[in-house]
């Protein structure tokens, strides 16, 4: 008997990026899914090593748009470490706005398109609404909506003004509350349960020995957060990692969803202790040695490793991204879930293959 | 055919393909169909299915694996179609033009009729470039009546029915 | 299953979130990187600073012509280009580029004498 | 022969006005989900543009018989509605509308693309999840009619509905089925963002895809006026509660995700059938007594 | 700059990796670095507890090197980019994308490889 | 006619099939056989020809041909010992004790019954009326038309085998015998005749499952064997019973006099079930279906199953409004469900045909139970359209079987490109079980309006007829599964296949098509002969079927309206066709990985580069409907129903 053998992806409606499946189903039970990739590989490593290394910012921004501050955070922090720069107080609080603002987006982004992989499209709009609301602060902070640039090396490109910081106060305290409103759908609708719990489960050890990172491996019960190691101002702010042990959809859903009120605590204590003062200082010299960069994205741990040779170029730049670490889940995940389930379990892993292929 | 003129302007159905973009261009054509722009008061749908498409969004530059998807999808659109080339990727390839595995904007594949600027635009100019491209549909369906009448189906089919011929197949 | 009832119902109730954008524009914000709206050409030197710190090469300064071109389908609005003029004559614009059906490179040259600008950029529609 | 010539023209102006409330049905569907998700929504006449305009379309095919699929398609909706106009047989116009629907699966199954396949599998599940439900709606009709006619509803002194309460609601669940809604979108859904892209739909492009939106329209009309019978007397009271349930359906629409069709089949035999039973039986007792 | 790091060699990559897989370490990915005189730094990063633990393995081109992915089943995209991107020959990974994994059929080989930068610049231009 | 006249016209109706069988065997030469086949086809066609002319004349609705012939009584018994010899030699050669067991029970009960005891045989020994005029057509139509296409399949088949020598003679002969035993079935009026020629029924389809000879067609024999002599060995004993509590062996009489008691007639219904392959006896039909295509499609769909609702649909008098009626109709109902519920998870597409026959069968039992003028309008008619109509499918399978090499469903895809003619007439086929206004959906419609007064069986059958359409429809889909290509036939038939197609096919159509005729000239006379009625619930008239309370339609359908407007469309359609004929032929969608080229979007790109087909299967839910775990438990309800129909009959 042979079984159902159909592609799923590049261009599929359901997922935003070309990822591409092999499914080998009996009726609708996936027997084996072999993902590819390569639909969005430019060679962007390749291409740091032609560009200067301040010019680097914007490139490893581009990396993926949805979490380019932390990119850029992770680069700038990785040089600046390289070539003893200290950062500015104000910068390193800064950027801890800027990048839980992102984690915000990023979250709120993943949990409409959630929803609207199991096909609750009002849920997705609603959600998707909050985040217009974070896309206008970072608008008018940084001046632009998605890629941000706001990063530099030494420092941050911007300041926000003391009257926007205050505005920034409200309007994350108006994204919790509309969220509280979608938030009990997310936890207790029937149908969104039906659809989440128990499905793609991970157990802890699974997960450690795949090598989950970020809300992945935290809705499977390990506690591990990059934050926690206190880059940026995250030393000075007062957090825990959100941690769930289901290990199914339903708990990086709850875990990201969980995430977002941590963002918003994070951003309210930052604004609440950040600094007066410069922003950035002046860069001089090129980098040499090696050096790596970790920070913690939404979708978990991303590790810069540069090499520079004491000129403008780097010698070499890489990037393991968090979906890179989180695509072998998929291996363990697929096969022997239902068909219907397939977009879900992809997104619940948040890929951002733009991440992975670079 | 006026009627039918006037309800294609009203009703563009779009297929939006992410080629290599960073997900910026991808997330704010979404964006425009949540309740702040709302793309769906001009008729746009996201169909997602080049059968039913009037309109390819395109994300991003061009990569090596990517020509023939979007190759694909455009010759599975049907006339009158058009492309629209969303940010500065998919407009020239942008920061990404010099990448190895990249070849360019858009416009090296399929003909390319909207070109949307940014990095990455904003929503607002998103659905500017959808409706110009309506715009650019009228006179393509004029060209499609009179080229329909010389088309013939089977020419493609012959072509191509060469290299697999066993009849398990069929 | 009937979390979302009342979300759904209140939403019926509220007027749309919808910004009904081409009848109602809403004014960009102070200092948004909308899109390079050019040197003054005038008080550029064409030293080619800009080009050279453009991630995205999308800047062409010529010193003998005297020219300064930019691809703004290439541009990737980072604005670095204005932080590095040391003239300081290079300014981004607020609001933000519209669509267009043909991609022309907006040039600009310094006319020995002359008051104004060439411009050769396609009207938009 | 007057009865015949009045019968035609009854039949001739169901045909041309069907679809024109269908469509009007399904743009204030469209514009009503979108106002519950807060957004200002197309126009009412939406659909009509969307149906001119893929008649506009270049027709494509991948094979050469799709398009006598969806003339059967809609076809046998339309003699389904024309039955149910002339007041015919009730148990005969499910079957015919089944045909009408097992038509466009067909139609879905001659291509050889996987997820029109896998949609007319689906839709193959569905049928066989609501067509109990719909022919125990029948016998329910029957039971407190005595006659499988339609005409004999309208003579009935009582609505419907009093006699057939939990029929009628296990209707309006399976209605949700037919109507291709969320919870039960997953054989081909309005908006593509599902795993089966357009499922049955998928391959069907330009006019075949307008003929099959209009049968949908005709569909909607066909379910409405199956309501309406619950409460025939008056009509207006009737065509009040079906707009009503419509309206239900939106609601339903928009507070549900899609849920997997294992549970749907699980739960439409539980609850469609459990109840459509329990109402029969307790009929069944009734008469006796 | 980078703490940890030991040097091993081929041969003691497997059973390194799998005394690290005993101690409770995840495995963070490997980095390849082409040093441009015909040899490639392989680096094997582990983690436990925000610290990480570097393999160092120095290899000549056209070395192969047996996969780690029978121990870590996450190392098969890695090891699959090296091998694509760098020409690094790994032997034994458990699903081999056969140099298909990111780069299509017409791209170039071993893209990142320091030998192909010269031809790919002179193809440039 | 006469008396003697109708008498002959029996005797060449049971003898020449007989005879020829004889011939078959001893001449051994192909084109002798052929024309064999052919005269016996034709005199048969003749011969039921005459008999309905001869019946629809008659003024009672019977023909009661009179014999004084003793001896015919003393062969028949002669020949019951020698059958019931044979069958217990052929237990013992197969080693199965319970083979021999049971004919030898048989045997014994037999000996004392038949000559130790004094029977008084029924001074009518046929009867013929509408029912049986049915069966008569059924049998003396479809028959033959079947053997003509054995002829062709034959040759195919045992080429294919690669047998040196041809086992055709026999084949044929079996299948003559059969005939003959099946047309005498039902023409008798004597239980005990009836009995002799059930049995012989039996041991044709024993001789045929088991003809080419392989170790699991012999095992598959004899299963079917000994489930067939479990319910002869209730006909056995059923038959003592009667005759010892009303001394006679007229079926006519026992029938109509309605004095015997249920249990004899729970014995024989019982014997029906066996015959008729219902849930828990539906493993030998199963099993049948590796015998030769011809024997499955007239034994083992159109005709000998049949011989168990005949004989059920014949006893109805004698239990109509009983409580055996209720179980009767709720096995029969349970048995369609059940079956329809299985055959969604079969990919064999002769297994599901087989388990839509066990269906169709329960749903004739089912309305024989329910027992009201509809419901048995609705069995009779049900007997009929399932009879061609499945013997139709049967055949065509077993032509795309030979066409393709394949009996799998899953392979039939794009069929209608390689086999154009055989899927034309299967599709055809198909619709005619499923869809209106084909006269099977005609049946259900009737079932369904007639069952209302029995909610369970009600249920049954409304479930029933929901899983009929999933199988249907996915195999459906399958055939007319085709991409946009040129022809690709491989299609060579035979004339004598394709003539039997054609036939059957034509059959289809017009039997659907007639429905009025038919209704009036065969259903109406039975209907009014068991009560005799002037005012039936049921008419045909204004082209369809009408169900009438009084002066009041409460049920109705003009099929022939629907089929005159399917007349018109299929004659405009292609014209609208022409006008909107595609501009442009497009691959399917394969989320854009088609392979350059590839218009028929056979294949994809898959991941690191490699080039992968595109399958789709069907959904065959075994999970829910999978046959090794649903069967044991669907055995154990219905033996339960079945054991509960006793217990009722005998308190």
């Amino acid at each position: 008997m042979s079984n159902t053998v159909i592609p799923f992806g590049p261009q599929h409606p359901v997922l935003p990026e070309p990822l591409h499946l092999k499914l080998v189903m009996q009726d609708e039970t996936v027997l084996e899914a072999i993902p590819a990739i390569g639909y969005v590989h430019r060679g962007l490593e390749k291409l740091t090593e032609t560009k200067e290394f301040t010019q680097n910012v914007f490139v490893v921004e581009r990396i993926c748009g949805i979490c380019s501050f932390m990119h850029a955070q992770a680069y700038c922090q990785g040089i600046e470490e390289l070539m003893n720069i200290q950062v500015p107080d104000r910068a390193r609080y800064l950027r801890v706005i800027w990048a839980e603002l992102h984690r915000i987006h990023s979250h709120l982004l993943w949990l409409g398109l959630l929803a609207d992989a199991f096909g609750f499209e009002s849920l997705f709009m609603q959600v998707w609404r909050n985040r217009e609301k974070v896309m206008d602060i970072m608008e008018e902070t940084a001046g632009s909506r998605v890629i941000i640039s706001a990063n530099t090396i030494g420092g941050t490109r911007r300041d926000i003004s003391p009257e926007m910081l205050v505005k920034i106060t409200v309007i994350v305290e108006e994204i919790r509350e509309d969220l509280k409103q979608v938030e009990s759908v997310f936890f207790n609708d029937y149908t969104v349960k039906h659809r989440l719990v128990g499905v793609g489960v991970l157990t802890r050890d699974v997960a450690y020995e795949l090598g989950a990172v970020g809300p992945m491996a935290r809705a499977s019960g390990i506690k591990t957060d990059h934050r926690t190691t206190g880059y940026a101002a995250y030393g000075e702010l007062d957090f825990e990692p959100v941690v769930e042990n289901d290990g199914d959809c339903y708990a990086r859903t709850v875990v990201r969803l969980k995430e977002v009120y941590q963002s918003i605590s994070l951003i309210k204590q930052a604004i609440a202790k950040i600094p007066a003062g410069e922003t950035s200082v002046p860069v001089k010299g090129f980098p040499n040695g090696e050096v790596i960069s970790r920070v913690e994205q939404p979708r978990g741990e991303v590790l810069y490793y540069m090499r520079g040779n004491g000129t403008k170029n780097l010698e070499r730049l890489r990037v393991r991204t968090p979906t890179f670490a989180n695509i072998p889940t998929l291996l363990k995940m697929l096969p022997g879930s239902q068909l219907a389930d397939v977009p879900v379990l992809i997104l619940t892993v948040d890929p951002c293959i733009s991440c992975t292929e670079r | 055919m006026g009627i039918i003129d006037k309800a294609r302007k009203k009703s563009p159905w779009i297929i939006h393909y992410d080629c290599t973009s960073c997900n910026g261009c991808d997330i704010e054509t979404l964006a425009c169909l949540t309740p702040l722009y709302d793309v769906e008061r001009f008729g746009i749908i996201n169909v997602g299915n080049p059968k039913h498409a009037d309109v390819l969004v395109v994300t991003g530059s061009v990569n090596k694996r990517n020509v023939r998807v979007l190759k694909n999808l455009y010759n599975q659109m049907p006339d009158p179609k058009a492309v629209v080339a969303v940010g500065a990727c998919a407009c020239t390839g942008g920061i990404f033009s010099d990448c190895y595995n990249v070849y360019g904007g858009v416009n090296k594949v399929l003909p390319v009729d909207v070109y949307v600027p940014g990095c990455c635009p904003r929503p607002e100019a998103i659905i500017d470039g959808i409706v110009q491209a309506m715009d650019k549909l009228e006179g393509k369906a004029r060209n499609m009546k009179h080229a329909a009448s010389g088309k013939q189906p089977e020419a493609a089919l012959q072509a191509s029915t060469g290299n697999n011929n066993d009849g398990a197949n069929t | 299953m009937l979390d979302m009832i009342k979300n759904v119902f209140k939403n019926l109730g509220s007027k749309p979130a919808t910004r009904q954008y081409p009848f109602e524009k809403r004014e960009p914000f102070k200092n948004t990187r909308g899109q390079v709206g050019g040197v003054d050409i005038d008080t550029c030197i064409f030293c080619g600073i800009c080009s050279r710190k453009c991630p995205s090469n999308a800047i062409t300064v010529n010193k003998n012509e005297k020219s300064w071109e930019i691809n703004r389908y290439k541009c990737v609005v980072c604005g670095v280009c204005s932080e590095v003029c040391p003239k300081k004559c290079l300014h981004m614009q607020e609001d933000y580029r519209t669509a267009a059906t043909k991609m022309d490179n907006f040039k600009l040259v310094q006319q020995p004498k002359a008051e104004e600008p060439v411009k050769e950029e396609n009207s938009q529609q | 022969m007057t009865d015949v010539i009045k019968d035609i023209i009854l039949v001739v102006a169901a045909i041309i006005v069907a679809p024109i409330i269908g469509g009007i049905l399904n743009g204030l569907d469209r514009k009503i989900s979108a106002r519950m998700q807060n957004r200002y929504g197309p126009p009412i006449l939406q659909p009509f543009y969307d149906v001119l305009k893929l008649f506009g379309k270049e027709r494509i095919a991948v094979n050469q018989t799709q398009m006598v699929y969806v003339l059967g398609y809609l076809f046998f909706a339309v003699a389904s509605l024309g039955m149910l106009v002339l007041k015919q047989d009730l148990l005969m116009i499910m079957f015919v509308l089944a045909f009408s629907n097992i038509s466009l699966v067909m139609g879905a199954m001659s291509v050889r693309s996987p997820y029109s396949k896998i949609g007319a599998q689906r839709e193959i599940i569905q049928m066989m999840a609501y067509e109990p439900v719909l022919l125990l709606m029948v016998v329910g009709v029957f039971m407190s009619t005595n006659s499988f006619m339609i005409k004999s509803v309208f003579d009935l002194d009582k609505p419907l509905l009093y006699s057939l309460p939990l029929i009628f609601i296990a209707f309006i669940y399976v209605l949700t089925i037919k109507l291709r809604k969320s919870p039960f979108d997953f054989s081909t859904s309005h908006h593509g963002h599902q795993e089966l892209i357009k499922g049955l739909t998928t391959e069907f492009s330009g006019p075949q895809l307008a003929i099959i939106e209009m049968t949908h329209w005709y569909d909607l009309v066909l379910l409405l006026g199956l309501i309406t019978l619950f409460f025939a007397k008056p009509i207006w009271v009737g065509i009040l509660i079906a707009l009503v349930c419509y309206f239900l359906e939106m609601v339903i629409d928009n507070i549900s995700a899609r849920v997997t069709w294992k549970w749907m089949l699980k739960y439409t035999w539980i609850i469609g059938i459990g109840l459509a039973l329990t109402n029969i039986i307790w009929l069944y007792l009734k008469n006796r007594a | 700059m980078i703490e940890n790091v030991t040097d091993i060699t081929k041969d003691q990559l497997l059973g390194e990796v799998q005394k690290m897989k005993y101690d409770g370490y995840r495995f963070v990915t490997a980095t390849c670095i082409d040093n441009g005189d015909e040899t490639l730094d392989v680096y094997y990063h582990f983690d436990k507890d925000y610290e990480l633990k570097n393999f160092k393995l120095k290899l000549q081109r056209n070395e192969e090197i047996s996969s780690i992915s029978k121990i870590y089943l996450c190392s098969v995209l890695v090891e699959n980019e090296m091998s694509e991107l760098f020409g690094v020959k790994v032997s034994g990974m458990a699903i081999d994308y056969g140099g298909h994994m990111l780069l299509a059929d017409d791209s170039p080989d071993n893209p990142m490889a320091r030998n192909q930068i010269v031809i790919e610049q002179k193809g440039a231009k | 006619m006469g008396n003697n006249e109708i008498l002959a016209l029996v005797a060449v109706a049971i003898l020449l099939p007989a005879l020829s069988a004889a011939l078959c065997y001893l001449i051994r030469s192909t084109p002798t056989r052929k024309f064999i086949v052919l005269f016996t086809a034709l005199v048969m066609f003749v011969v039921a020809g005459i008999l309905t002319q001869q019946l629809i004349k008659s003024p009672n609705g019977k023909l009661t041909p009179t014999m004084n012939l003793d001896f015919v009584g003393w062969i028949i018994k002669f020949l019951d010992m020698v059958l019931m010899i044979y069958i217990i030699y052929t237990g013992v050669r197969l080693r199965k004790a319970l083979i021999v067991t049971l004919a030898s029970i048989q045997l014994i009960a037999l000996v004392i019954f038949e000559v130790f005891g004094t029977v008084e045989e029924p001074k009518t020994s046929f009867v013929i009326d509408y029912l049986s005029l049915v069966m008569i057509l059924l049998v003396s139509i479809i028959g033959p038309i079947i053997s003509i296409f054995a002829m062709g399949y034959m040759k195919e088949h045992e080429h294919h085998l690669g047998l040196q020598k041809s086992r055709q003679p026999r084949f044929f002969m079996i299948i003559f015998v059969f005939l003959a035993a099946m047309n005498a079935l039902v023409m008798t009026n004597n239980l005990s005749w009836m009995f002799f020629f059930w049995e012989v029924t039996t041991l044709c389809s024993f001789l045929l499952i088991s003809h080419d000879g392989n170790t699991e067609s012999v095992k598959n024999a004899s299963r079917a064997l000994w489930m067939n002599l479990v319910g002869g060995v209730a006909f056995v004993f059923a038959m003592i019973i009667i005759y010892n509590t009303t001394h006679t062996l007229a079926i006519d009489e026992i029938v109509g006099k309605g004095l015997v008691g249920l249990l004899p007639i729970a014995l024989l219904c019982f014997a029906g079930f066996t015959k008729s392959a219902q849930f828990p006896f539906q493993s030998w039909l199963l099993g049948a279906m590796v015998a030769p295509t011809p024997v499955s499609a007239l034994l083992h769909s159109s005709t000998m199953v049949k011989a168990g609702v005949y004989l059920i649909v014949r006893l109805v008098p004698a239990y109509a409004g009983t409580v055996l009626g209720t179980v009767v109709a709720v096995v029969g109902g349970f048995t369609f469900m059940a079956a329809s519920a299985v055959a969604i998870s079969q990919s064999n597409g002769k297994r599901v045909l087989a388990y839509s026959t066990i269906a169709n069968l329960g749903l004739i039992i089912c309305c024989a139970g329910i027992g009201n003028y509809v419901s048995l309008a609705a069995a009779v008619l049900l007997m009929i359209f399932h009879a061609v109509s499945k013997g139709l499918l049967f055949l065509c399978v077993g032509t795309i079987e030979q066409g393709i090499g394949s009996r799998d469903i899953e392979d039939m895809q794009g069929l209608m490109k390689r086999m154009p003619f055989t899927t034309v007439i299967t599709v055809i086929g198909m619709i005619s079980m499923l869809l209106p206004p084909f006269g099977v959906l005609i049946t259900k419609w009737l079932t369904i309006e007639s069952s209302t007064s029995l909610p369970l069986v009600m249920m049954f059958i409304i479930l029933g007829s929901a899983f009929t359409v999933v199988f249907w429809s996915k195999w459906l889909g399958i055939i007319l599964t085709m991409s946009y290509k040129p022809k690709h036939k491989i299609e060579h038939l035979t004339a004598s296949v394709k003539g039997a197609l054609s036939a059957l096919f034509v059959g289809v159509l017009a039997a659907s098509i007639l429905i009025v005729p038919l209704f009036n000239n065969l259903i109406k006379p039975y209907l009014q002969s068991l009560g005799n009625v002037e005012d039936l619930p049921i008419g045909g008239s204004k082209g369809g079927i009408w169900i009438t309370v009084g002066n009041a339609v409460f049920g109705g359908f003009a099929s022939l309206l629907f089929f005159g407007i399917i007349f018109i469309l299929m004659i405009t359609i292609p014209i609208f066709l022409k006008r909107t004929k595609a501009e442009s032929i497009k691959p399917p969608y394969l989320c854009g990985e088609n392979i350059n080229n590839d218009v028929r979007g056979l294949e994809f790109y898959s991941p690191a580069e490699k080039v992968e087909k595109v399958v789709v299967r069907n959904y065959y839910l075994g999970g829910i409907f999978g046959e090794k775990n649903l069967t044991p438990w669907l055995n154990f309800i219905s033996g339960a129903i079945i054991l509960i129909m006793f217990g009722a009959v005998i308190k």
